[in-house]
């Protein structure tokens, strides 16, 4: 039985602007064990970013997390200061983000920028064995010519060798999990390639549980092996990798997988399935499920009240009327137990 | 990038000599010349001078006798004040003027980017408020106001300060704060939404998320990015100081070399005006050629942006 | 009448370079930035060819020169025989009323400060199409064609969602009632499940309307879906040209197979069992390309000719043209 | 606690209204909107119509024209201290700071000046005369040592009681900002100034405005050599100390009118706005929306008027906005050197200018003029301010 590393319960996060109160995320709930990678699939809008900032901390005005509980190795993350957290942050939980043109500061070399990472959280080590380390962890995310490398500028490398320098910044401290926001959506698909083959090769050989944040359903097969999948600030579903490409029991999940083209498939042409409508005004949610108004199941409950989750197995639960013990049946959705969390 | 330097050295000398140009035909378009007065002078006397200046040569000769000039940094003799060369009156007034300048240049850096980047930590609280309130009142008051505000309540009622001159280092206060009013709070108020600005971007998020101290955040990553626009707006200003002696000179009554040029604009002394002028301007060409230096110092991107773009 | 017996649009060797540094007094050396260098195809009456290529090969520089957003530095746009390259500006009215073009930004695409339908209406007006109530109903028709309604005719874009702005853009180019339009990437920046949206629409006008698509997309896997045949760029020339079926199951060139073997499939036992080609290294700089196969400094089957000789497109089969010396 | 829960499939109808529509604006609404809730930028454009009503309404309702002088009137200040130096009938007396008597009316209004009769300098006794009314005034308490006095002066009229103490203070009726040193209106004057510097501030970025809007968008519309050379020239402008140059124009053309200022402001500070409107166009030359009018074929006049300009006016009208101040600022300035307007016109930097001389003895001269600039300024960036935010088009997606 693996242990759980992270757990989050029941997180609300908003943001507040002069025209009202964004409701980012509105309640999301799940567990992380150690060792696992856990993606987060969602369109934008869909709270997965909110959610991943808030576990950091780093929810900036005019923003707060508003309740719920944020469970690090048995400590609640919402209730430490800047200053704790500041200590958490790139030593035990790090964060990649979505580009890296932008994510790495334009005036400092990359051996400065690595070193403070490193020497802030290692307090012991001198700037010779610091330097060292940050030229270890760019070898071994495949930068070649480290050694030179590292005086460089960030502008003087190309954006899939900027994505490699977070990777290498953010394991530097050896942390017990990554975050990863959306970590290739602004990269070319080669280069994706690379910087996923890199992240398959990395699970096996660095001790660290994965968050993967994306829209794309692909990269999210290719990699996670739990996963859950967030709509209009909630979360729809979560399961295996197998629960939910191979049995979702959410109809958000199955509208998203539908409205992919399998490029797998040849031959007759076959038609997308898309969802009709558009996401949520995050200012004015929906009152019941986010999904009701594009469902084409919605039910009159579905608009009314908030779904609760449904249990299917250890692994498996979903968010969504359906499955209900009184709900008519409706195609391969099954019945689940309405649980907590 | 030494390339890159050496190509705007050379494009700041061209500068310098097309204003050199513009501004010796302009002089000598004027109608009537410098001898000119309500009391006309007998025609003798007229050749006379005019010989002894030289003015009686082809206009061409003349440009190339003050382009030589220019370059022996030679600026001629004084239309006005006779025996004395524009070369004494730049020497007399040039370092009263410069120290002047150089404490307003050193009141606005200091004093200008911290309480910029103070207010933009604090934004929308009490002090931000308060410092961007006397910022906003900084820009619109004209610095011959600040001056005469000064003189008259600080000087006159209070008596705190000496009125006018700079015999004593409290001299000093009124005409910097006169100086530097306007400047001061454009920087304060520039360097505030560039640490704003800068504050909002990814890698500051980025640094934050690594677990860096705050004090880091703020103090490394955020600061240099956002002196950025600060400092291309310094090397004008720092030459803008200069120009802006005029009127704190005037009211102050401080000899330096703005005192000077009004003095030779009211006496069309038009050596003294040319020499004060291209000195100006060759100043402020230096200024916003030492700023793209720096400006590629602080900014890595630049030169490789320039370089290849 | 149209002349179906014949490609409606051909290209032949076109070339679009950009001047890049230089300039001024005392500037550095010009170089060009060869973005189209040499591209070559034909698409047919009905038909959607499928451009793909990652950031920089230029797919959609040929889009836009096509459409003579630039002029082209060389070769030839054959539109039902004419070439556009050739006619001067002043005589182009009736092919932009032929050509229309869909762009990608669904924010930038659409003038903030007009209304749905200034911005429908404009190419109605401009072609002296209709007017007066005639031509407001012929927005209403067409704002209701692209799954809009008649209400959202007095709107600005900022009050419409990314996928309905989309679908504004679409009917602007409808509005002039074209036989070709160039979709550059139109929906990559879209949500996974409006893309859907759009692309099912875009398949359902072209089966009523009887349209022709040069679909611009890096998305191979969309772009499988609704092309017939596709064309692989690399830094500003076609590495591979063939039917969309043909060109996944039977790749030819290194560059395609790589670009195939990088999607992600939604299928995890699937993807992981795929064995994939890392390509090594960055695509290099468009910016005075050396001689050779562009590919070149990439590809593990590389040699000696590859990096002196530029290969030429040639047809391998039943209208599959590779680009390769060692294929 | 359990109610119950209906199942039954909801209608499209009643999945719609879950959606909802978002408030139709246009920009401008929009625009006026935000600046609405904009307190400072209200306060300013308050100040902006004040200022300009002040300047072209406030000389209509005035006796005096800005050249009316009264030497017997000069240097009166905006406000009196009164000395009642007879009861029956009321006789209230001003001594002005050059030892002139002017007979004061109990609510401000100047009536007429005594005549200075005899002149004890050693006593400091002067004798002023009003028909038959003549009056003492005895300053001699100022000399003594050690003056225990509180008082400076005594008035006595017609060998009357004398009067040490001063009646009340009242405002000046006939000149509310005080008179200058040849007894013009200081009120009027600023008023005829707010006119000439405003007129300078505007033409003069009108001047800028039109140059800058040409200048840019041929430079940016035209690109490749045209638009380098263009820049090129702007560079070189852009190096140079303007004001100098000002100075020097103003020198060269030698006469000293409104619209020498106007030219000479206008020739320069078209720069900034140039660069400006390049960068406007050159950016929205490239956003999909001109390219897809580009492809429509609508003709290039079209796309310069409802594509280009449209959006790019919001940054230019925020810089017209900052333009007006600082030529207003600019102006003041080469008149405070003494290169303004020539007298009697007069614009609010010359009448600073004048101010400055008398600054310890009449300090209300330089105030009304300074302030004026001060609160001209002051509206005109609160306003820009306002703009700037409320034009701002990031605040502006979704």
């Amino acid at each position: 039985m693996k242990k759980p590393l992270l757990e989050v319960n029941n997180i609300k996060t908003s943001f507040f602007s002069h025209l009202g109160e964004i409701q980012a995320v509105r309640g999301s709930s799940f567990i992380l064990n150690e060792g696992d990678v856990l993606g987060i699939v969602g369109e934008s809008g869909s709270g997965k970013s909110v959610t991943a900032l808030s576990i950091m901390g780093l929810i900036d005005n005019p923003g707060r997390i508003k309740e719920g509980e944020i469970l690090f190795g048995g400590e609640d993350l919402v209730k430490k200061s800047q200053t704790e957290l500041s200590e958490i942050r790139g030593n035990e939980i790090s964060m990649i983000f979505q580009d890296p043109m932008t994510s790495l500061n334009p005036v400092y070399t990359i051996e400065n920028q690595m070193v403070e990472v490193i020497r802030r959280h290692n307090k012991d080590m001198n700037k010779r064995e610091a330097i060292a380390k940050a030229v270890e962890m760019l070898t071994l995310v495949g930068i070649p010519e480290p050694e030179k490398r590292i005086k460089s500028y960030p502008h003087e490398f190309s954006g899939g060798m900027r994505q490699r320098v977070m990777i290498a910044t953010a394991l530097s401290c050896g942390p017990r999990l990554l975050i990863a926001d959306e970590p290739t959506t602004a990269l070319d698909v080669t280069i994706q390639a690379q910087i996923l083959d890199l992240m398959n090769d990395l699970k096996q050989r660095v001790n660290a549980s994965i968050i993967l944040i994306t829209h794309d359903l692909g990269v999210i097969a290719e990699i996670c092996d739990q996963i859950i999948v967030m709509y209009g600030g909630t979360v729809m579903e979560k399961g295996t990798a197998k629960d939910i490409f191979y049995s979702p029991q959410n109809p958000y999940t199955v509208g998203l997988y539908q409205s992919v083209p399998k490029a797998g498939k040849t031959g007759e042409k076959q038609r997308l399935i898309p969802i009709e409508g558009s996401p949520p005004d995050l200012m004015h949610p929906p009152k019941g499920c986010p999904f009701s108004p594009r469902c084409p199941h919605a039910m009159k409950v579905c608009l009314e009240k908030p779904v609760p989750m449904f249990k299917l197995s250890e692994t498996h639960s979903s968010a969504c009327w359906l499955l209900h013990k009184d709900a008519p049946a409706v195609g391969k959705y099954t019945k689940g137990v309405e649980s907590v969390g | 990038m030494k390339n890159y330097f050496l190509r705007r050295f050379i494009y700041s000398l061209f500068t310098i000599f097309l204003i050199a140009t513009v501004t010796f035909f302009m002089m000598h378009s004027i109608p009537g010349g410098p001898f000119t007065r309500e009391k006309p002078v007998p025609p003798e006397i007229m050749r006379a001078l005019n010989a002894k200046y030289h003015l009686d040569d082809p206009l061409i000769v003349q440009y190339f006798d003050y382009l030589k000039g220019l370059v022996t940094f030679d600026l001629g003799p004084s239309f006005s004040k006779i025996g004395t060369s524009v070369n004494d009156l730049i020497k007399a007034g040039f370092p009263i003027t410069a120290k002047v300048g150089f404490f307003a240049v050193l009141l606005i850096t200091v004093l200008g980017v911290s309480v910029g980047i103070i207010s933009a930590l604090r934004q929308n609280r009490p002090i931000d408020y308060f410092v961007m309130f006397m910022a906003t009142l900084g820009v619109t008051i004209p610095s011959f106001v600040l001056a005469t505000v000064f003189i008259f309540v600080f000087a006159g009622k209070l008596g705190w300060f000496p009125p006018f001159g700079l015999a004593s280092p409290l001299g000093y206060v009124g005409p910097v704060i006169a100086l530097s009013g306007y400047s001061l709070s454009f920087v304060a108020r520039l360097t505030r939404s560039s640490m704003l600005e800068v504050l909002r971007q990814d890698y500051i998020r980025t640094a934050r998320a690594n677990g860096l101290k705050e004090l880091s955040v703020l103090g490394k990553h955020a600061i240099k990015n956002a002196l950025i626009p600060v400092v291309t707006y310094l090397g004008p200003t720092i030459a803008a100081l200069m120009t802006g002696s005029f009127v704190v000179e005037r009211i102050f009554a401080i000899p330096g070399i703005g005192r000077y040029f009004v003095e030779s604009v009211s006496n069309r002394d038009y050596t003294t005006i040319m020499g004060v002028t291209v000195l100006y301007a060759a100043f402020y060409v230096l200024m916003v050629f030492l700023v793209d230096v720096l400006y590629a110092i602080i900014d890595p991107r630049i030169k490789f942006e320039k370089e290849s773009g | 009448m149209l002349d179906n017996s014949k490609p409606l649009l051909e290209v032949n060797n076109l070339r679009k370079y950009f001047k890049v540094g230089g300039g001024g007094i005392l500037g550095g050396k010009k170089s060009w930035l060869k973005a189209v260098d040499g591209v070559t195809f034909s698409i047919n009456h009905g038909e959607t060819l499928g451009l793909v290529g990652e950031s920089g090969c230029g797919k959609s520089t040929t889009g836009r020169t096509i459409i003579r957003l630039y002029d082209a530095t060389g070769g030839e746009v054959n539109f039902d025989g004419t070439d556009l390259t050739k006619v001067p500006e002043k005589e182009l009215m009736p092919f932009r009323k032929r050509i229309q073009m869909i762009f990608q930004d669904p924010y930038a695409s659409l003038n903030p400060r007009m209304t749905v339908t200034d911005i429908i209406g404009e190419g109605i007006t401009t072609h002296n199409i209709s007017r007066g109530a005639e031509r407001q109903e012929r927005i209403f028709n067409l704002l209701m064609r692209v799954g809009l309604k008649r209400e959202h005719a007095n709107r600005y874009p900022h009050e419409f969602s990314g996928g309905q702005r989309q679908r504004i853009g679409i009917a602007r180019a409808l509005a002039v009632e074209p036989d070709l339009i160039v979709c550059d990437e139109p929906i990559s920046a879209l949500d996974v499940s409006i893309q859907a949206q759009v692309v099912n629409m875009l398949e359902d006008l072209q089966d009523e309307m009887g349209l022709t698509y040069l679909f611009i997309a890096h998305d191979l896997s969309m772009v499988k879906h609704i092309s017939d045949r596709i064309g692989v760029m690399y830094l500003g020339q076609l590495a591979e040209v063939a039917d969309s079926d043909e060109l996944y199951n039977h790749p030819q060139h290194p560059y395609t197979k790589a670009l195939l073997s990088a999607i992600p499939i939604p299928d995890p036992d699937l993807t992981r069992k795929n064995k994939r080609i890392i390509l090594q290294g960055d695509v290099p700089s468009p910016i005075d390309p050396p001689p050779g196969c562009r590919f070149a400094s990439r590809c593990s089957i590389a040699s000696e000719q590859c990096r002196r000789e530029t290969p030429v497109l040639r047809d391998r089969g039943a209208g599959h043209l590779v680009a390769c010396h060692n294929v | 606690m359990m109610e119950a829960l209906n199942f039954e499939p909801a209608t499209a109808e009643e999945a719609q209204d879950q959606e909802l529509l978002r408030i139709s604006l246009t920009y401008w609404q929009d625009v006026w909107r935000r600046l609405k809730n904009h307190k400072l930028a209200m306060v300013g454009l308050i100040g902006v119509i004040f200022v300009i009503l002040f300047a072209i309404f406030g000389p209509l309702f005035s006796q005096f024209s800005y050249s009316d002088q009264n030497l017997d009137f000069a240097n009166t200040p905006p406000r009196f201290s009164i000395y009642r130096v007879a009861d029956n009938p009321d006789y209230n007396v001003f001594l002005t700071r050059d030892y002139k008597l002017l007979h004061i009316s109990d609510n401000g209004t100047i009536l007429n000046r005594l005549k200075l009769d005899d002149k004890d300098v050693i006593n400091k006794k002067y004798t002023y005369v009003d028909g038959d009314k003549s009056v003492l005034l005895d300053f001699s308490y100022n000399l003594l040592p050690g003056k225990e006095a509180e008082y400076d002066y005594t008035f006595s009229m017609n060998g009357a009681p004398e009067v040490i103490q001063p009646l009340k203070k009242v405002s000046n009726r006939l000149y509310p900002f005080g008179s200058d040193d040849l007894g013009r209106s200081l009120l009027v004057r600023v008023m005829y100034g707010a006119r000439i510097s405003l007129t300078i501030a505007f033409v003069a970025s009108l001047v800028n405005l039109l140059v800058g809007v040409v200048y840019g968008s041929i430079a940016a519309y035209e690109g490749g050599r045209t638009d380098n050379l263009m820049m090129r020239f702007v560079d070189l402008l852009n190096s140079i100390p303007l004001l100098i140059y000002i100075i020097l124009i103003m020198v060269l053309v030698g006469n000293r009118g409104l619209w020498t200022l106007t030219f000479a402001l206008g020739s320069v500070y078209w720069v900034q706005m140039a660069r400006l409107v390049r960068g406007q166009v050159l950016s929205l030359k490239e956003q999909e929306f001109v390219l897809a009018a580009r492809a429509l074929g609508v003709n290039r006049s079209h796309i310069i008027s409802r594509h280009l300009v449209p959006n790019a006016i919001g940054p230019i009208i925020v810089t017209m906005t900052m333009m007006i101040p600082s030529a207003v600022f600019t102006e003041a300035f080469i008149a405070f050197i003494g290169l303004g307007v020539s007298a009697p016109m007069a614009s609010w930097g010359t009448l600073a200018n004048d101010g400055l001389g008398g600054l310890m003895s009449y300090p209300y001269q330089l105030f009304f003029p300074s302030l004026a600039i001060a609160v001209t300024m002051l509206s005109f960036n609160f306003l820009g301010d306002g703009l700037r935010d409320a034009l701002d088009p990031r605040l502006r997606k979704g």
